[in-house]
């Protein structure tokens, strides 16, 4: 795409930012992102909606009780009847918060966290009306790059929450958020990295396809069986960190923090802060998906419809299978104390993903 | 289309606004954001000038001075908390003395 | 083409002797440093005696490059040996003698403490010397002449303790250093004229020139100079006062680098030079001139010395006079050649009287000696040789070379001849007058009853041995002394003029050398009254002078026999004599016991004034009030101008701020001017 | 005008307007945050101009990494609104003024003496292979002379901010 000649200005500078430009007319192609990016939000908020559910659930039975059972069939309108209330609770603003910052903090985390999905590829593209259209809102070709630089940015939504309410345990709670994401940040981009030598690449869509094929037959080329099981392990531990999810959710550890840096904080823009949790959870968990499992390369068989449909299923199922591994270990696992939630950030995963990145390199180079 | 004297305008202005905030600025903090802003004037010129000889050897030089700007919070920050613990200031006004 | 010689070898096995005695000797027996010292000196000699073995496959002269030193531009000077057959004579001169030096030293300085001290300088100094004589250009050449001066000032102040000897070895550099400006001068002036340090270039240069008469040009200059280099170095007027001191040096040092190898380095320069002399003859004039009064004025000084190592330094300083009247009349294979002889018969005798102290404990002073010659007899015949020889008794090496002198100076001018003349009778005097006062007559010290007492001066080494009174040294120091009586004895036979039967091989050996340059034919008659000297080759002299020659020889044998006969008469036979003498010549005879009281001048002209003018003039006057008071007034004003300045430096980083960021507008505004206008 | 031209006024108008701010406010969390969105800006002009890498790490490195250490700072120093003093009269009698000069000068000169040349969107690849052969090839000495730079400054960090009595405990 580099070296494409200049046709119009629009074009062109659609063309650094994604690639249908040359396969659909500009009109559609508005027409088609607008809807996509309705879809894909659509889902992408339900999913954190039924992923609340999910978890209250799955802890539920993990500690033997029922969790949400009363409003719909298996607690299923739960979350409808959650929005509704976040929705009409009385918006508090404490008299002593730093206003402005107060209410920006809640919008800046949503809005970093629903932006990164908007690089993330579901599935390969589908022929729709006779244009290819790709399961995906834009496809840039630093995608990965893209994701980092969003969710670096979405510590500042709790770091300024917690300063701005002006409260202590607030302030604890966005100073650890704050150098926790940062220090995890490193080890997170670092565990990337090798994945990123073995396809050359930053689209995801592009490492997603060099995991296709299979090893020995049956083994699925996926970077994970590639090499980079380390790596992944390395990904995981600092996504958990990233997302404040226990074991590393000292920002708002109930039992010292009360909660943290949105202890000041009720009904919407309480909502949206856990929007942006289950959000940067489900973006997590859809970057290692593509990153180390493959994204939706799976089994493909049956009628054509089913044949477009199943890459979406498996890609889909993998997600839910993280998520799953997100609310198992949550409901498993003890919190860390803060000073060794630093240790294991400076002095284990960032050696290790520097050693890990070598391997990979000399492993590629060879 | 945009002339890269455009893009030169725009870093020039980032960098005397740079110049203007260290001037007229007493939180220290914020002197030190001045010189981050100058920076990332500067920055702009760099690419500009990529874009503009067909260099990528001037974006090269954007990452050198994003290190050099990394190195320099690091270090510039540890200070100012130094600085902090031994004054409990962070005006500038206030810390004209080498010695305590 | 030459083979391999590999002379690099011959200068530093004594630098390796140096080396591992020094680092080494303090842990070492003195056996090791012993075996050491004298391995590696021998070696050198042996290394010499190879090379003059292969004397006739050589095609000379031979050159031998290991480094380039400087490159600058077009000048370039390298580490380069350089051999012909002056060097070979020099190198056999040093290394032999030096290492009979050697040898006698290990039983001379046996008991002393510092042991392995005296043979690291001892070769040191053979390292530097070899490197003088072997140089292929006057910039190794210096670092030789430098070198030797060092290791001349360690040996003189090698018993530092004792303060005389401290500042006889200061006294030795200082003077030394004078000569040395002047050798520096005139290595400059070669430069600039020449572009080149290197002997073969520099004279090359030289030798289309012709002669300067029309006064003093650039050759002049050089050779003055170069002779102003000499003087320091081999003890000449004006500048010989330190050699005289510098016997407080251990006596083998005095026979080794005070008589016979580094004060004839200056001689060396010369002949080497003697291209340049050629070619100006009121240079070579002056050499003349210097060494007949040297020559004269040490004899007279020698003759009232009662020191028996200052009297043998006066003739030394006088012996050197021949050699420069030599060199001063164009006479340079004569100068060469009594430098040879000189080396053998004056290291005898200081090696002998180094005995004669031995045998005594330590005393120097020649009225408290006498009757010696039974007691140590061995001493006693050796430096009969020697005395035989130097006072130019017919037959020994003496004999020859001083009369080869005499001839020729007597071609150059009848003067030169008169005061040479008058010089041997005065030494054959004073060296006779020495002879009887240490051998003969009754003993008058009292060094049977003191010896072994340890009041008499630590210094020359007697210490522990030799409790019985006086006797005989051992035979390490017997040795030498014999092997330098012989040569004594017979090496004037290598240059046996043609008046006396014989052919002068040595003055052949060395024409290569000294004809193969002389100025243009045309030329010479111009050199005048050296014009006859320069014509002729001493070995093909035409037979009509050869009777004349005969005469002047006689005369000389004369001359000798009149001073012999003058000692025996005032201290053989009339004791008394000398006192009523000198009582006679009360006045003169002061000023000659006080050596013309020329320490007394140079003090009063040069130490006084300026030790005056330092301490009025430069410190009290210039360093006070202009140096000392520029730096305080230069202080003084930027103190009173920071002053105003610092309040600028508020400690308000915004401040500071504020003027980088106002200098850089007005650079940035003045850029945009330039570049608009 | 054209859409390149709009996009670029837009983020500029965002730099202007984030500089001012950062200028204007009092308070240093609203002056780091406006420096954060002249910074997001500055990432989409070098988008415009064609440099995604550098724009990627401006966003990463700059906004995602160094501001949040300033408003990490901010918080832990709880640094509160800039308090008037009298400061240097020097800086505002002449730097400002001088700044302000020499500004204009440089604009009048580069709008006068440059020429109607653009730069084209997507002219330059930033793409990062070329970047890279350039950064770990061409410049690799500087890279790790930076590299050791940025280490030594880590260093330097950790030494300046851990508390003295905390090292003198170790030391015994």
């Amino acid at each position: 795409m580099r070296s494409r000649p200049l046709r119009s200005r629009l074009t062109d500078l659609i063309s650094t930012l994604g690639e249908e430009a040359t396969a659909l007319p500009i009109g559609i192609f508005i027409l088609v992102s607008v809807i996509k990016s309705a879809i894909i939000l659509f889902v992408l908020l339900t999913a954190v909606a039924y992923t609340v559910w999910l978890e209250r659930k799955v802890v539920g039975r993990m500690q033997n009780r029922w969790g949400p059972t009363r409003v719909g069939p298996f607690g299923l309108l739960q979350p409808a009847a959650d929005g509704i209330k976040f929705l009409f609770k009385e918006d508090l603003t404490p008299p002593h918060v730093y206003k402005p910052l107060f209410l920006a903090a809640p919008l800046i985390a949503v809005i970093f966290a629903l932006t990164s999905i908007s690089v993330i590829p579901f599935g390969n593209s589908i022929r729709l009306f006779g244009y290819d259209i790709p399961l995906q809102i834009t496809d840039v070709n630093i995608g990965l790059l893209l994701i980092l630089g969003v969710t670096s940015m979405g510590v500042y939504g709790v770091a300024l929450a917690g300063w701005s309410s002006n409260n202590k345990y607030s302030l604890l709670g966005g100073l650890r958020a704050s150098a926790q994401m940062v220090s995890y940040e490193i080890a997170l981009g670092l565990s990337l990295v090798g994945v990123l030598i073995q396809s050359s690449s930053f689209s995801l869509r592009a490492i997603v396809d060099a995991q296709g094929g299979r090893f020995l037959g049956f083994i699925p080329r996926w970077n994970i069986f590639h090499g980079q099981f380390i790596g992944f392990f390395i990904y995981l531990m600092a996504a958990y960190a990233e997302t404040n999810r226990i074991p590393f959710d000292l920002p708002e550890a109930e039992t010292e923090l009360v909660a943290g840096y949105h202890t000041e904080y009720s009904a919407m823009k309480f909502a949206m802060f856990f929007m942006a949790e289950y959000a940067n959870m489900v973006t997590v968990a859809c970057l290692a998906t593509l990153l180390f499992f493959g994204g939706w390369h799976g089994p493909v068989f049956g009628p054509p419809l089913l044949q477009a449909v199943l890459p979406v299923f498996w890609f889909v199922a993998k997600v839910f299978c993280f998520l799953f591994l997100y609310i198992w270990v949550r409901g498993t696992l003890p919190r860390f104390r803060y000073d060794q939630l630093m240790d294991f950030g400076w002095k284990f995963l960032l050696p290790l993903a520097i050693a890990n990145l070598v391997a990979t390199a000399i492993a590629v180079a060879w | 289309m945009v002339p890269l004297s455009y893009y030169l305008l725009l870093s020039g202005f980032l960098f005397a606004c740079g110049v203007v905030g260290f001037l007229i600025k007493r939180n220290i903090i914020t002197i030190f954001m001045s010189i981050e802003l100058m920076l990332n004037g500067v920055n702009l010129s760099f690419v500009a000038f990529a874009a503009h000889w067909h260099a990528l050897a001037g974006q090269v030089f954007v990452f050198f001075v994003m290190v050099v700007a990394a190195a320099e919070a690091a270090v510039g920050l540890a200070i100012i908390i130094s600085v902090y613990r031994t004054r409990e200031t962070l005006n500038v006004d206030q810390v004209n003395l080498l010695k305590l | 083409m030459n083979p391999n010689l590999n002379l690099w070898l011959i200068p530093l096995l004594p630098l390796a002797g140096a080396a591992i005695n020094g680092f080494l000797g303090k842990k070492s027996s003195r056996k090791a440093v012993t075996a050491v010292a004298l391995f590696f000196c021998g070696a050198a000699f042996a290394m010499a005696l190879s090379v003059s073995m292969r004397w006739s496959s050589l095609t000379l002269p031979y050159h031998e490059f290991f480094a380039h030193w400087i490159r600058s531009g077009n000048f370039s000077a390298d580490f380069a040996f350089y051999l012909d057959q002056l060097s070979l004579v020099m190198l056999l001169v040093v290394t032999g003698v030096g290492f009979l030096i050697h040898v006698y030293s290990v039983g001379y300085m046996w008991d002393d403490p510092s042991y392995y001290r005296f043979f690291t300088y001892l070769n040191l100094f053979m390292f530097f010397m070899l490197t003088l004589i072997l140089a292929d250009n006057y910039l190794v050449m210096f670092i030789g002449w430098e070198g030797v001066g060092l290791a001349s000032y360690l040996l003189i102040g090698f018993w530092f303790t004792k303060d005389s000897a401290a500042s006889a070895g200061k006294k030795a550099f200082i003077v030394n250093r004078v000569g040395d400006f002047g050798f520096l001068i005139a290595l400059f002036l070669l430069i600039q004229h020449f572009g080149s340090l290197n002997f073969t270039q520099v004279f090359g240069s030289v030798q289309p020139m012709g002669v300067e008469t029309g006064g003093a040009g650039l050759l002049t200059a050089i050779g003055i100079l170069l002779m102003v280099g000499a003087c320091g170095k081999s003890a000449q007027i004006p500048l010989y006062i330190w050699l005289p001191d510098a016997m407080e040096g251990p006596t083998p040092v005095s026979a080794l680098i005070h008589a016979a190898t580094m004060v004839t380095a200056g001689v060396y320069m010369v002949s080497r030079s003697h291209v340049i002399f050629e070619r100006a003859p009121i240079a070579l004039t002056v050499v003349a001139i210097i060494g007949t009064l040297t020559a004269f004025f040490a004899a007279t000084i020698g003759v009232a010395q009662t020191d028996i190592k200052k009297v043998l330094a006066y003739s030394t300083v006088s012996q050197l006079g021949y050699m420069f009247m030599a060199c001063g009349v164009g006479a340079f294979s004569a100068g060469i050649f009594h430098l040879m002889t000189h080396a053998f018969f004056k290291g005898l005798l200081f090696l002998a009287a180094g005995s004669v102290i031995h045998a005594v404990g330590g005393e120097q002073d020649m009225r408290k000696m006498g009757g010696l010659r039974k007691r140590i007899p061995w001493t006693f015949w050796t430096m009969t040789a020697g005395t035989l020889a130097i006072a130019g008794i017919p037959g020994l090496a003496g004999f020859f070379s001083k009369d080869a002198i005499l001839w020729r100076a007597y071609q150059a001018s009848w003067a030169y001849w008169l005061v040479g003349l008058v010089t041997a009778f005065i030494t054959s005097f004073y060296m006779f007058r020495l002879w009887f006062m240490t051998f003969f007559g009754d003993y008058r010290g009292e060094a049977e009853a003191a010896h072994d007492h340890a009041g008499h001066p630590a210094h020359d080494a007697h210490g522990g041995h030799g409790h019985g009174g006086i006797h005989e040294s051992p035979k390490v120091m017997i040795i030498p002394l014999v092997i330098l009586a012989v040569l004594s004895v017979v090496g004037g036979y290598v240059g046996v003029p043609g008046s006396l039967g014989g052919n002068n091989r040595f003055d052949q050996f060395l024409a290569p050398v000294f004809h193969a340059s002389t100025p243009a034919d045309g030329e010479h008659t111009v050199v005048g009254e050296k014009g006859a000297s320069e014509q002729t080759t001493e070995g093909s002299e035409p037979k009509t002078e050869a009777s004349t020659e005969l005469l002047f020889t006689a005369i000389s044998v004369l001359a000798a026999l009149l001073g012999f006969g003058l000692a025996w008469l005032l201290y053989y036979k009339r004791k008394d004599l000398p006192d009523k003498i000198a009582g006679s010549l009360n006045g003169f005879y002061e000023m000659v016991v006080h050596k013309y009281y020329i320490d007394e001048l140079y003090a009063a002209v040069f130490v006084r004034p300026l030790i005056d003018g330092s301490t009025r003039i430069l410190w009290q006057g210039v360093d006070r009030n202009i140096i000392d008071a520029a730096v305080n007034d230069a202080g003084d004003v930027a103190r009173h101008a920071s002053d105003e300045v610092r309040h600028m430096q508020s400690g308000n980083i915004r401040s500071y701020a504020g003027w980088v960021a106002a200098g850089a507008a007005v650079v940035i505004v003045l850029m945009i001017w330039a570049g608009v206008r | 005008m054209n859409f390149h031209l709009i996009l670029f006024l837009a983020f500029g108008a965002v730099c202007v307007g984030g500089a001012v701010n950062l200028l204007a406010q009092r308070h240093p969390i609203n002056s780091a945050l406006s420096l954060i969105a002249v910074m997001a800006a500055l990432a989409g002009e070098y988008l415009l101009l064609g440099a995604e890498f550098v724009a990627a790490v401006q966003v990463i490195v700059y906004a995602g990494a160094i501001m949040v250490l300033f408003v990490f700072v901010i918080m832990l120093l709880n640094a509160g609104e800039e308090e008037e003093t009298k400061g240097s009269r020097v800086a505002i009698l002449f730097g400002v003024p001088g700044m302000l000069i020499a500004s204009v000068l440089m604009a009048w000169v580069v709008l006068r003496h440059s020429g109607t040349e653009a730069v084209a969107i997507g002219a330059l690849p930033g793409n990062p292979t070329d970047l890279a052969q350039l950064l770990f090839h061409d410049f690799l000495l500087p890279f790790e002379v930076t590299s050791v730079l940025i280490l030594i400054a880590i260093m330097g960090a950790v030494v300046l901010a851990s508390k003295p009595d905390s090292t003198a405990g170790k030391v015994e």
